[in-house]
C-alpha cells in the first residue's frame, strides 16, 4: 500500500475557490498525486469545475477539458479515441464527477464507456446531494436527509428512498476494476486510484467526499464524518476486480450510526426511531454480507 | 385581494403555479432556476400546493415526463435554464408536436462554453423553432401574473400549444421586489380545469403520436402552426381578462410604451424593459420622442402588433440579448421580416447586448436611442449590427 | 501568473487558459488560522494529506504551513493525532 | 432613491440582509429592490448584495454601481475588496469592527460609522453572525427604514426564538449608535 | 481523375469522409442517415480508412465524443438526423462555443410527432442559432464534395466553427446516382492535416472551455461571430479552389442560376433546387425571365450575396422545407432581413412545402412561380406565407 | 403457473406491419394478454411502434402513448404521476422497449424511474441490435455478432464485446421485481407479466425476442431459435425478487452451442474456434452458477 | 374501422388515433399459407399462443386459422407438436 | 427520359433491381437515378422502387408518378395494388407469373411481357428469388440498357459464384423473350 512519505510533494490542485474544508478537492487533490502530470483531467458541471476552472482562477495543473453536465464519460470516451489516433496512449484520461453527474444524468455514458471497455480512470467524488446548485437530491442522497427538494415541512419529505448502488451497478457491468472508498482512508483511496490506473480497460471509484455545506457540519469535520460513515458502517468500503466483489475494511466494533447522523445538520430533523431504523438495517447489511 | 410580499422572480413563478392549480411538477435543478422548484416542493411539504412532485434524474425525463402527465390530462409544470433546456430540446418538440399545453418557466441564461451561469437569452431563443409559445416578463409581478395566463393560453381548445414563461436570470430571479400575490378565488375564476379531447383513456385506446406518412404529416404541421397563430389573439383577451378579474394586465402581447408619436423606437424583451422605461421618460423629459415597444410574445411573433407599435417611427433599434451565430440578433430579424411582410422598410439597427450576464445599463440604452436619433437624421442606418458594452474594441 | 487578455486578439478561440494559476488568495477567507507547534509535530503527514488546499508542506522534520491559501478549514488540527495545530482567530 | 452595497463573506447572510432591508422599506410603504451580486462564490469567499429603497417603484433594473451606504461585515475584506469604490459623494461606510471610525485610512472621504457587531451577536445569539446585528446600526445611521418594520422583517424572516435573539442583537446596535450619536 | 460510382447522397458523403482522412468516427443510427456510418465502418473494416470508429450509446455521447477528440487535434466526423440532432443540441452548442471544427452530416429528416422519418428541414433549421455553420447540398456529387470543404473551412484558423452539411433523406441519401470520386492525392492537395493551436498537451495544460464571468464571456461570443462570419469568404475560396484542384465547384455559397436578368427569382435549399433548374430553364424557353437562387450555406447568413443575387428581381419566392412555427419559414425571415439591411424590399412571398415528406414536383414549383409573376404584376404579395401542397385548403 | 387454455382469448394486438415471424411482436402480444385492457402501453421509436403505430394500421388496442426514444422510462413516470392525480392508480402502466431503447439510450431513464420506485411494468424485448433502423449493433448484441456496424471485413470487426447484463444491472438497483426469460416459454413469460403487474413498484422484464430479417433465419423459427438460446445455456432464465437473484430454469443437458449459432445467418462468419471459446464460456457461466 | 379524416378540420390536435384498427391486410403478404388438419390437432394451444398475427382461433377441439392478417411465418408449423399444420404455397 | 416502378415485397430485392438497372444505363454511358418508395415497410409488404434513365444528367428530384415501364416481381402483388396506377399510354409492364399476356385483364389497355422468373431462378438459384432474373426480360423487352452492362454490373452486386448465377438466370430470361419474342 502507498506510504503517505514516498508520495510526491507535487500539487497539480492549488488554489480552487471551493468553500473552506470541501471533501470534494480533497478527492481530487489526492488523484491527482497518484496520476501525475501525465494525466488529462474532465470535469462536467459541478462543484469542483466551478472552483477550479473559472478564468482567471485555474487550479488544476494538468490539461483540464470542461465538459457538459451529463458529458463525463462520453468525453472521456472521444479523449481516449483521439489520444489514441495521436499515438498517446500513455497518458492517462481522468474523469471526475458528482454524484449528480455520474448516477443521475451520467449514469447512461458512463454505462456505455465501460461496456465498451475503454482505458480510463473515472471517479465519482459523493457528497450526496447536487451541491453546486444549491443542496438539491440525487439519487445518492442517503435515506433521512434533509435537501432543497425533500425540505421537511408539515407533510413530511425527507429523502426515503436509500442511496443508488454505483458500485454494484458497475460489477454488474462486470468492470474490470472498481472501488468503493473514502476520502477519510487516504492509502486505501490513492491505493485505488493506482489499481485504477493500472487496470488496462474501464476503472471506476465512488469516493465519499462529504460537504460541510451540504451537510450542515463543521468545515473541521469533513474527514472526520467521512470517516465516521466507515466505521459506523454506513459506507461499505469495496472492490470489484477480476470478477468478484469484495469488501476492504471490515470493522471490528462498528460506531452506532446515531455519531454519524447526530453530527450532521441535514440529518436534524429525523426522530430517534428513524436513526434507530437505520442502525438496524446497517446491522442486517452486514450480517447479510457476512 | 391577496397579500403583498416582498419576493424574488422565481418565488413569484412558483406562486403562479400554486395559484394555477398545477398537478404536476417534474424538477431538475438548474442555477438560476433551482428556487422555483424548491419552492413549490416547500409548499407541497407545507400542504399549501397539492401536486405530484417528480424529482427526475435529467431534463430530457422532466420534459418527458411532463409531456406523458399532460397526456392523463393533468395540468403539468417545469422550470429549467440554459443546459437544462437544451437537453431537453427532443422532448419539447415532442410535446409541442403532439399539442401537449405544458407550462415552462425558463430562466434565461446563457449557454456554455465559455462556462457561465449569467443572463442572456441565448437559451430560449436557440429554441425559438420548437413550436413552443414563449412570453418573456420585466418583473416578478408579472412572472406570477404570467404563469397563470400562461395555462389559460396553452389549454384554450383552439390552441393546445405548450408555453415557455421567460424570465431573466438573477435580475429577475433573485431580485427581490414588492409583488402582490392574489386570491385563489380570483385565479379560480379566471382558470377553469383542464380537460382535454384527446387523452389516455382506457375506454377509449387512442393512439397517442401516432406516426403518420408523407400523405397526412403536413395537414397535421399546418393546424398545429393555426393553432399556435391563435395564441396572439387570445392572449391579448387572457390579458385583458386577468385585468379585469385581477387588476393587472400588460399591453396584451406587444407593450407600446409612448410609441404611438415617438420618432424612434427600441424594441426590447425582458427586464430590459423596465429600465428602458426609465429612459424614455427622461428623454421624453428632455424634448426627444422616444418609444418602447416591448415585445412579451415572442412565439407566436405578433408581427402586426409589432407593426402597430413602430409603423410610424424615423428610426428603430431592436435590441437582442442572444444572437443567431453567422448572422444576426433573431429579434431583429424577426421584426424586420415582420415589416417588411407590411412594405415597411425603416431604417432600423440592431444592439447586441448583455451576453453572458454583461449589465445593461441605463447609459447605454441612452446610447442606443442617441444612435437611433443619429439614424433618424441621416435617413439610413451604416452599421447593421452593433455589440454594446463590449470591453475592447478589437 | 496565468495569461490575462487584454484585446479580442488576445482571446483564445473559446476559453482555454493555461491551468496552474490561482490568482485569488483565499487566505484572506480565513477567519481562523492553523498554527503549528514544531514540538509537538511527529511528520505523521496526515494534515499534509488530508488539507484540501495543498498548502502543508512536508519537511524533514514536521510540516509546515504557508498560508497564502489556508482557508483556515481547520481539518489539519482536528486531524492531527497529536493535536500539534492549533486554530486561533485571525487578526 | 437610495443605493446600498453590503460587503460580506459567502455565508454570513449578506443577501439576506439586504432583503430584510428591502422587507422593512416595503413595510414602511416605500419600494425597493434587494438581489445578490449575481456569482458562484463558496462560503468565505467575498461577496457583495444590493438594496435600492424609492419612494417610487423602481424600474431600473441594473446593478448598483455607485451607492449611496456601504455595509461591511467583516474588517477583514478591507484589505481584500475596495469598499468605497463608486460611493457617492457624501456616502456613508458602516463596518462591524473594534476599531473607530477615524481609525480607517478613508475617514476622511466619507462617513463612516463602526459598531463591534461580532461583539453584540456573540451576546446575543451565541455566534459570531452579524447580518442583522449591524442593521440596527444601520436603521440607527441612516433612518432609512423604521425600526419597527426593521424588527418585524427579522421576524419573519427568522422564526420563533431565533427570531426574538437577533432582535434583541439589532436593538442592542440601534441602541449603542443612537447612544454613541 | 479518380473512378466513377453509382452511389447514393450517404455513400458519397462516407467516400468524403474517407477521403477526408477523418481520424475519428462517432457512430450511432438513425434513418435516414445510418448508411454513412455503416459504409464507414465497412471501409474501416475492410483497410480502407484508418480512423477509430466510436459506437456511442446515444447522440449526446457522440457529440460529446466528438467534441473531445477533437480537444486532441483529431479530425473527427459524425452523422446523424432529426431526432438524433435534436438529442446532441446541448453539446452541439458545447463545440461550437469552444470552437471544435467537428464536421457531420445532418440527413434532413422531419421531427416527430406526428412520427415520421421522412424529408424536411425542420431538424437542421431548428438549429440554426446553436453556431454551426450549416450547409445544403442538392446531390450526391455535391454531397461528396462538399464534405470535403467542409473541413477545409471549419479547420481553418480564422474559423474554426463546426460544419453540419445537411442532405435531403432519400431524394438525395437514398436515391443512387453518378458520382466521380475524386483520387486520395487530389484532397491531399486540397486539404492539410487538421493542427489546431489549441489542443489537449500534457506538457501545456490549457483548461479547455473554462468559466468565464460577465467581465469575459460577451467577448468571446463576439470573436465567435466574427470568426463564423469569415467563413462566408473562405467557403467562396474553398469552393474555387475545389474546383481548380478537383475540378467541380458550386457557386461559392450562393449559386446564381439565371438570377442577373430575371424578373422573378425563388431562393431554394436542397435537392429541390435540382429540379427548380429544370423548370427555370423551361420556363426561360416560355419566354419567362425566371431565376432561381440556390443557398448553399445557410448558416453563416450570406446576406450580401442573396442580396446580389435578388437586387434586381420585381418578384420573390422563398422556398421554406420548414416553419419557425408561430410565424414563417425561417429562410424567409433570413432572406427579408437581408435585404431590408440593404434598404430593398422587393414583394416577397413564402412557400411552405414537402413537411414530412410530402413531394414536392416541377409543377408545384412552375405554380409558385407563376404566383411570382402575378404577384410582378400586381406589385405586391396578398399573402405572405403559403402552404403548398396541402391536401384539404380547410 | 399460466395455463394456456386459461389465457383471455381476447387480442388487444392484431394486425401489425411487423415482418412475418416476428419475436417482438410475440412478446408484446403475450404481455398485453396478461394485462388486459386496463393498461397504457408506452413504446419509443423501434420496431413496435413502426409496425403497430402508424396510421391508419393501429394495431393496438389499449391507450398507446408513443414517445421519443430515449424516454420510455420518463414517459412511464409521466404517466403514473399522471394517473395518480387523476385517481386512476388501478391502471397499469406498460413501457415496452427494444434493447437499444432500453440497455443504450434508454438506460438513465430506466435507471431513476427505478430508482424512485414508481409503480410500472417494463419490458425489453431483445433482437440482439437495433433493428428498426436496419440492424446496428447495441450493447446487447452479443459476442461474434455480425451486424451493420460491427461488419466482417480484411480487419475482423464483429461485435468483440459480452451482452450487457440488464438483469444484474436492475438487481444492483435492488428492483423489487425483475426477469429475464423468452417467448420460447409462454408459461414463464407470462407468469412474470403477472408477477410484475402485482409488483407494487418498479418492474422489469427482459425477454428474449429473436428477430428473423435481423438474424438471418427463417421466420418459422423465431421461437426454436429462443427456445435454442435457452437450451444451450446461452440465455439464462431468471429472476430477481425480494432482493434475491434467481436461475429459473436448469437446463439438465446443455444442448451444443454450435447448434444455436449455425443456425443464424450474423454468425455466418465464425470460424469454428471462436464457436469454441463462446461453448467454454457457457460451460464456465454455468459451472460457477451451479 | 379506425378514423380517417378527410378535412383539415376532422384532425386530432396532435396524432392521435383510435387504436384496434388495422387496415392493411396483411394477409396478402403471405407466400406460403398454414393449412391445418383438424385430425392432427390436439388442441395444446401452442400454435395458438406463439402466432405473432394472433391470426389462430381457439376451438372446442381444435384451433382454427384465419387468413386475413395471417403473414404465412410458419411459426405455427414449426411448433405444433403433432405436425397439424403444413405449409403450402398460396396461389 | 424513361421511368421505371418496379412492384415488389420487403425483402425481394426490388430496390437492388433499380439500383442494377441503373447501374447497367450508366455503364452504358447514361445517366440514371435509383431510388425505393421511401418508407419503413418491413419484408413480406409490397413496395416500390423507381429508376430514372436519361441521356442527360437527370434533375428532376420528384417522384415517379408516370413510369414507362412496370415491373411487377410477384403475381400475388397484382390483387393488392394497382400495378398499372399512372402508367403512361403506350406503357409497357413486365410481370413475373406463369399466366400469359391475355390472362391479365388490363391486357388491352397495355403492353404485357410475361416471364415464369420463378422457375428460372429456382432452377439457376436454388432459390425463388427473382430481382436479378427478371432484369433479363427488362432488357430483351425495353433494350434500355446493354446485355453486357447489365451481366457486369450483377456481378459488380454480386462477388463470386452467386454473381454467376444471377448472371445465368438473366439470361436465360432475356433468351426466353428472345425466343419468345
Ligand atoms: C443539463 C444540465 N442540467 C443541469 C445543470 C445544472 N447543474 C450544474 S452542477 C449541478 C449539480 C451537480 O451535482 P453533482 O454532480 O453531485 O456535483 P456537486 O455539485 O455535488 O459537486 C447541476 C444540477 C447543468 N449544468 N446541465
Ligand atoms: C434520439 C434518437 N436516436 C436515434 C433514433 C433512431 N432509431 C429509431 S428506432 C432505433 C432502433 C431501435 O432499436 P431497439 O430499441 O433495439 O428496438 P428494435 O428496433 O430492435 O425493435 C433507432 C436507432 C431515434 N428515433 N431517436
Ligand atoms: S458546496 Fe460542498 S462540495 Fe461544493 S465546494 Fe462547497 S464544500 Fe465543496
Ligand atoms: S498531522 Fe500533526 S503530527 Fe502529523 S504531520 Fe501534521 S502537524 Fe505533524
Ligand atoms: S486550515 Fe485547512 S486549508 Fe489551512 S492548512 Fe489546515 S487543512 Fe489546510
Ligand atoms: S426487423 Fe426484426 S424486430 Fe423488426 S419487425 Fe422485423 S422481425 Fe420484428
Ligand atoms: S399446435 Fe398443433 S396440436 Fe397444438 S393446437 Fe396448434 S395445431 Fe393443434
Ligand atoms: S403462419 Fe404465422 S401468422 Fe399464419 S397462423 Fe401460422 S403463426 Fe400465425
Ligand atoms: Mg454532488
Ligand atoms: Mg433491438
Amino acid at each position: 500500500m502507498i506510504k503517505l512519505q514516498d508520495i510526491t510533494e507535487e500539487e497539480l490542485l492549488y488554489g480552487s475557490l471551493a468553500c473552506a474544508g470541501c471533501g470534494g478537492i480533497i478527492a481530487l487533490r489526492m488523484a491527482l498525486k497518484v496520476l501525475g502530470k501525465n494525466t488529462v483531467l474532465v470535469l462536467p458541471a459541478g462543484c469542483l469545475m466551478a472552483t477550479c476552472g473559472f478564468f482567471p482562477q485555474m487550479a488544476v495543473n494538468v490539461p483540464l477539458v470542461s465538459t457538459a453536465f451529463p458529458s463525463t464519460p462520453s468525453t472521456v470516451s472521444g479523449l481516449v479515441a483521439g489520444l489514441k489516433v495521436k499515438g498517446k496512449e500513455d497518458i492517462t484520461v481522468l474523469g471526475v464527477a458528482g454524484d449528480g453527474g455520474t448516477a443521475d444524468i451520467g449514469l447512461q455514458a458512463l454505462s456505455g464507456s465501460v461496456e465498451r471497455g475503454e482505458n480510463f480512470v473515472y471517479i465519482c467524488y459523493d457528497n450526496e446531494a447536487y451541491m453546486n446548485t444549491g443542496g438539491q437530491r440525487s439519487s445518492e442522497t442517503p435515506y433521512g436527509a434533509w435537501t432543497t427538494t425533500t425540505p421537511v415541512g408539515r407533510n413530511k419529505m425527507w429523502e426515503d428512498k436509500p442511496k443508488k448502488d454505483l458500485l454494484r451497478i458497475l460489477a454488474a457491468h462486470n468492470i474490470p476494476y472498481a472501488a468503493r472508498t473514502s476520502i477519510s482512508h487516504p492509502r486505501e483511496y490513492m491505493d485505488s486510484v493506482r489499481k485504477a490506473k493500472e487496470t488496462k480497460g474501464p476503472a471506476v471509484i465512488h469516493v465519499l467526499a462529504p460537504c460541510p455545506s451540504g451537510w450542515g457540519t463543521d468545515t473541521s469535520k469533513t474527514v472526520e464524518l467521512a470517516r465516521l460513515a466507515v466505521e459506523t458502517g454506513i459506507w461499505e468500503m469495496a472492490e470489484y476486480e477480476n470478477g468478484k466483489y469484495k469488501v476492504t475494511k471490515i470493522i471490528k466494533n462498528r460506531k452506532p450510526v446515531k455519531e454519524y447522523i447526530k453530527a450532521q445538520g441535514r440529518y436534524r430533523h429525523l426522530p430517534d426511531e428513524e436513526i434507530e431504523k437505520m442502525q438496524k438495517q446497517v446491522d442486517e447489511y452486514w450480517k447479510a454480507m457476512s | 385581494m391577496g397579500k403583498r410580499e416582498f419576493i424574488n422572480g422565481n418565488n413569484a413563478v412558483a406562486y403562479g403555479v400554486k395559484l394555477a392549480r398545477a398537478e404536476i411538477v417534474a424538477a431538475y435543478p438548474i442555477t438560476p432556476q433551482t428556487k422555483i422548484v424548491e419552492q413549490i416542493s416547500e409548499f407541497i411539504s407545507n400542504g399549501e400546493m397539492n401536486a405530484e412532485f417528480i424529482k427526475v434524474e435529467s431534463e430530457h425525463t422532466a420534459m418527458s415526463a411532463c409531456y406523458a402527465a399532460s397526456c392523463t390530462g393533468a395540468r403539468t409544470f417545469t422550470a429549467t435554464s440554459s443546459q437544462g433546456l437544451l437537453y431537453m430540446f427532443e422532448m419539447m418538440q415532442f410535446t409541442s408536436g403532439q399539442r401537449r399545453p405544458v407550462v415552462m418557466a425558463n430562466v434565461n441564461r446563457a449557454i456554455s462554453p465559455p462556462w457561465t451561469i449569467w443572463l442572456d437569452h441565448q437559451d430560449s431563443i436557440s429554441t425559438r423553432d420548437a413550436g413552443w409559445i414563449q412570453i418573456y416578463v420585466e418583473s416578478a409581478q408579472e412572472a406570477l401574473d404570467t404563469t397563470i395566463q400562461c395555462f389559460k393560453v396553452a389549454e384554450n381548445k383552439e390552441v393546445l400549444t405548450p408555453v415557455m414563461i421567460c424570465l431573466d436570470a438573477f435580475v429577475l430571479s433573485h431580485t427581490e421586489e414588492l409583488v402582490d400575490i392574489p386570491e385563489q378565488a380570483e385565479i379560480d375564476r379566471f382558470l377553469p380545469p383542464f380537460e382535454p379531447d384527446y387523452k389516455v383513456d382506457v375506454n377509449r385506446p387512442l393512439t397517442i403520436a401516432a406516426g403518420t406518412a408523407p400523405n397526412l404529416y403536413m395537414e397535421f404541421r399546418f393546424t398545429q402552426q393555426q393553432g399556435m397563430l391563435k395564441a396572439i389573439n387570445l392572449w391579448k383577451k387572457a390579458d385583458e381578462e386577468f385585468g379585469r378579474l385581477v387588476g393587472r394586465s400588460y399591453g396584451g402581447v406587444v407593450e407600446n410604451y409612448k410609441c404611438s408619436d415617438a420618432d424612434v423606437i427600441l424594441v426590447t424583451m425582458g427586464s430590459l424593459s423596465s429600465t428602458a422605461k426609465d429612459v424614455v421618460d427622461s428623454l421624453r423629459e428632455q424634448g426627444t420622442r422616444a418609444g418602447l415597444a416591448k415585445l412579451r410574445l415572442y412565439r407566436p411573433f405578433p408581427e402586426k402588433e409589432i407593426f402597430d407599435a413602430l409603423k410610424s417611427a424615423k428610426a428603430i433599434g431592436v435590441v437582442d440579448r442572444s444572437l443567431s451565430f453567422g448572422f444576426e440578433g433573431s429579434v431583429f430579424s424577426d421584426v424586420k421580416a415582420a415589416l417588411y411582410n407590411n412594405n415597411c422598410c425603416i431604417p432600423g439597427v440592431n444592439f447586441i447586448v448583455g451576453l453572458g450576464g454583461r449589465d445593461v445599463t441605463a447609459d447605454d440604452l441612452k446610447k442606443m436611442y442617441d444612435k437611433l436619433q443619429y439614424i433618424q437624421k441621416n435617413g439610413k442606418a451604416e452599421q447593421t449590427v452593433e455589440f454594446i458594452g463590449l470591453r475592447w474594441s478589437e | 501568473m496565468g495569461f490575462i487578455p487584454n484585446k479580442l486578439s488576445d482571446l483564445p478561440a473559446g476559453a482555454a487558459f493555461e491551468g496552474g494559476h490561482p490568482t485569488t488568495h483565499t487566505g484572506n477567507w480565513r477567519i481562523f488560522k492553523p498554527v503549528l507547534n514544531k514540538d509537538k509535530c511527529r511528520n505523521c503527514l496526515l494534515c499534509w494529506i488530508f488539507c484540501p488546499e495543498a498548502v502543508i508542506k512536508k519537511g524533514s522534520d514536521n510540516v509546515e504551513i504557508t498560508y497564502d491559501f489556508c482557508k483556515g478549514c481547520g481539518i489539519c488540527a482536528n486531524e492531527c493525532p497529536t493535536k500539534a495545530i492549533e486554530m486561533v482567530k485571525e487578526g | 432613491m437610495q443605493q446600498i452595497r453590503i460587503h460580506g463573506r459567502g455565508g454570513q447572510g449578506g443577501v439576506t440582509a439586504a432583503v430584510i432591508i428591502g422587507g422593512a422599506a416595503v413595510a414602511d410603504g416605500q419600494y425597493a429592490q434587494a438581489f445578490p451580486a449575481f456569482g458562484a462564490e463558496r462560503r468565505g469567499a467575498p461577496v457583495l448584495a444590493f438594496c435600492k429603497i424609492s419612494d417610487r417603484y423602481i424600474r431600473n433594473r441594473s446593478q448598483v454601481y455607485n451607492p449611496d451606504i456601504v455595509i461591511v461585515f467583516d474588517e477583514g475584506l478591507l484589505s481584500v475588496v475596495d469598499v468605497t469604490a463608486g460611493l457617492k459623494e457624501g456616502g456613508m461606510v458602516i463596518i462591524n469592527t473594534e476599531k473607530k471610525a477615524e481609525d480607517f485610512p478613508f475617514s476622511n472621504k466619507v462617513k463612516i460609522v463602526t459598531v463591534d457587531a461580532t461583539a453584540i451577536s456573540l451576546k446575543a445569539l451565541g455566534k459570531p453572525i452579524v447580518n442583522t446585528t449591524i442593521l440596527g446600526t444601520f436603521c440607527a445611521a441612516t433612518g432609512l427604514v423604521k425600526l419597527g418594520s426593521l424588527k418585524k422583517t427579522v421576524k419573519e424572516t427568522f422564526a420563533g426564538p431565533l427570531g426574538e435573539k437577533n432582535v434583541m442583537a439589532l436593538e442592542e446596535a440601534y441602541r449603542q449608535y443612537k447612544g454613541g450619536a
